[in-house]
């Protein structure tokens, strides 16, 4: 009988609101989005998680240049604070050697971290979710009944013909979506506000294609002070976080 | 000390079950702990026991009972089986423990022993599960 | 008892060589690559496949324009002729509405594409990969023995941070990897080859970020004229293909 | 017609492991067919007897006996179990003609009728299958 799935809730009961950042697609953003947000709340002064649940490809370190590291053991695992956040990634375990994994292990993985991680209270838990509607998606809507979703596209035919699926299946799902941030903007171009608006979901807004942004990467501090960041932090006034 | 939330989950488990089947007491829990998770048994108790005292009622006269399970490791590739404690001593000590957090990082730190592949499956003895709940209505 | 795995061998017995493009990151340009690749190919005179094993956001349908065709059903389905490619997609199946499949429904559609579909003799079987090192990527190396690798970047730390973890495995497992495509460069550096040759695999060149690409997406005649393509043709005369 | 693929794809199952257990000649092979895949029986035993012809000698007098599966779907979110012909009216030609081909697009084209969820599982009765094979060394 499997014992862990029935602590979930009680490991995550003193979260307030739980945000996955999801696409359905791969390389739009979702984990800058992701670690950004959780930096910039932090900023704000709110207590934040950040969960990395790309198993394959986990990212979020690399963007906040997480380095040395371990959870500390205390009936649990504590997250290590990084930048003000308490970050858990599957690379503690994996020292970012390949992983192979399939499905059943996804969801093994899931459950154990959900069921071990103890995060204590915070006003936000931040979720950088894989491309795809497989068995991680899956899991975050059966297991963290009470997450939301912030979805990420780029305006591109071949994205939004993924991005349209997820959207399509969060919505007939009644599960709740923040909006849809468009993302890698190069030229001005309505096309994607309109389609999302045309799904009757709420667009957020667009963040521009950043040259300098790659310089920034791994290192905190100056992540807070690209132009990915200030339209990022435009964009959040337009929502409730 | 992570053993504690696992010790946590079995027993929260338990409760929702014994709701479920309308138990008033629960006279017995049979716990398997797998080879591959390499549980501190005794820590492990002592965190059973810790949280049975603060439950009261329900659970306070509850025998615990402890089976280890072997692993079984399958091959997807070769089809070739294997335990865990087979390779045990190839690991260090750092993935060892990273085996005891998340059992499937197993597939990131070991390789089946015949073929070389990272695919296989872990057939038996990943971690804690329960086996059995006896109880009074 | 298995029963479809078997004949599996047979199926693709007269295919001379089996192409997965792969990446272990999203949105780099695989679905690209393996869709120009496949129009290139046809254009050099060779019989091609293109077979979309991403099946969360099949994308190559998009790219070629692909619409109101099926398979037909001869001792088997036959993958309609698009361009002169025999293109087969879970998209036939899925009228290309949002599919939620576990890791275990991945190798089930996989195994039951791989024994119905009729490829007859081709000169190559183009697969276009999905991200990560999941079911798909293991099912190809467990079914498709003779598939090599061709593996696509981007010119980000992020994104090497995934990619180099599959060369890793390939590399490991001894899968032949024809070698590694930088795309969606932007500005001239040497990182990505040099990280690709300390990795003691072959890198066969860069393809530039082509700002009108989006407008041929959707049109095969249009993409054979972009400049991704003439890039990509240089490209492939430094590999056997 | 593609009930000929899957014919096949049984035959070739059924010689190789004829192979690995040295039987020289197969007396009986029986076939499961899930409900799922909604094989047209006809054709399939129509394809299965053509082939047999082709391959000669070890298959010559077999006994083929077709037992069709009922599907079991349950629902991950809910639990809930069904069968797939309870819901099967719902669904248009072109949806059902696809779950013949793939029988996993019943993700796609269906739900959970309890709780609406496409996170089910198809327990029994997905498609084509050896029950077993009898044969003389
Ligand atoms: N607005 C932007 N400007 C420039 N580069 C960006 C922008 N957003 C994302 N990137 C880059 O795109 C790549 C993919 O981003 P990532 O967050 O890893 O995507 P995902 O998590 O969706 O796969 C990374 O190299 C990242 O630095
Ligand atoms: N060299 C390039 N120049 C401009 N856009 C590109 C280039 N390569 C890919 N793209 C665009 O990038 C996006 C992702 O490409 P895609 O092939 O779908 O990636 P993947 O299959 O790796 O997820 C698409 O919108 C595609 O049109
Ligand atoms: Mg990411
Ligand atoms: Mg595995
Ligand atoms: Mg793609
Ligand atoms: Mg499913
Ligand atoms: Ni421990
Ligand atoms: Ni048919
Ligand atoms: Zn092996
Ligand atoms: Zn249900």
């Amino acid at each position: 009988m499997e014992a862990r799935v029935s602590v979930i809730e009680k490991r995550l009961k003193s979260i307030k609101r739980i945000i996955s950042v999801a696409s359905g697609k791969g390389g739009v953003g979702k984990s800058l989005v992701a670690s950004t947000l959780a930096l910039n709340l932090v900023e704000k002064g709110h207590k934040v998680g950040l969960l990395d649940l790309d198993l394959y490809g986990p990212s979020s370190h690399i963007i906040l240049g997480v380095k040395d590291v371990f959870p500390e053991e205390e009936k649990g695992i504590i997250p290590p604070k990084i930048h003000g956040i308490k970050f858990m990634s599957i690379v503690y375990f994996t020292e970012d050697k390949p992983s192979a994994f399939r499905g059943i292990d996804i969801t093994n993985i899931i459950i154990e971290l959900l069921a071990i991680t103890q995060w204590g209270a915070l006003d936000y838990l931040i979720i950088d979710m894989p491309p795809g509607i497989g068995d991680e998606t899956l899991d975050v809507i059966r297991f963290i009944k009470k997450s939301e979703f912030l979805v990420v596209t780029t305006p591109s035919k071949v994205v939004m013909g993924a991005v349209s699926k997820l959207l399509k299946i969060l919505k007939e799902l009644k599960i709740p979506v923040i909006g849809v941030l468009e993302n890698m903007k190069m030229t001005e171009s309505p096309i994607i506000e309109d389609s999302i608006i045309e799904m009757n979901l709420p667009f957020i807004g667009s963040i521009f294609f950043d040259e300098n942004l790659e310089d920034a990467i791994g290192d905190g501090d100056l992540l807070l002070k690209t132009k990915f960041m200030e339209e990022l932090d435009n964009n959040l006034k337009k929502t409730n976080l | 000390m992570h053993e504690w939330a696992l010790a946590e989950s079995i027993l929260s488990t338990v409760l929702e079950a014994a709701e479920k089947e309308k138990l008033k007491t629960i006279a017995e829990i049979k716990i398997g702990i797998g080879e591959l998770q390499q549980i501190e048994q005794d820590i492990f108790e002592f965190a059973l026991n810790e949280i049975i005292k603060s439950h009261g009622k329900k659970l306070k006269n509850v025998k615990i009972s402890i089976e280890t399970e072997e692993s079984t490791l399958k091959c997807k590739i070769c089809e070739h089986t294997w335990k865990f404690s087979d390779m045990k001593k190839k690991l260090n000590e750092d993935e060892s423990e990273a085996i005891h957090f998340i059992p499937e990082v197993a597939f990131v730190h070991t390789r089946c022993p015949k073929c070389g592949s990272p695919d296989f499956e872990i057939t038996t003895g990943r971690g804690v599960s329960i086996i059995s709940i006896k109880g009074k209505r």
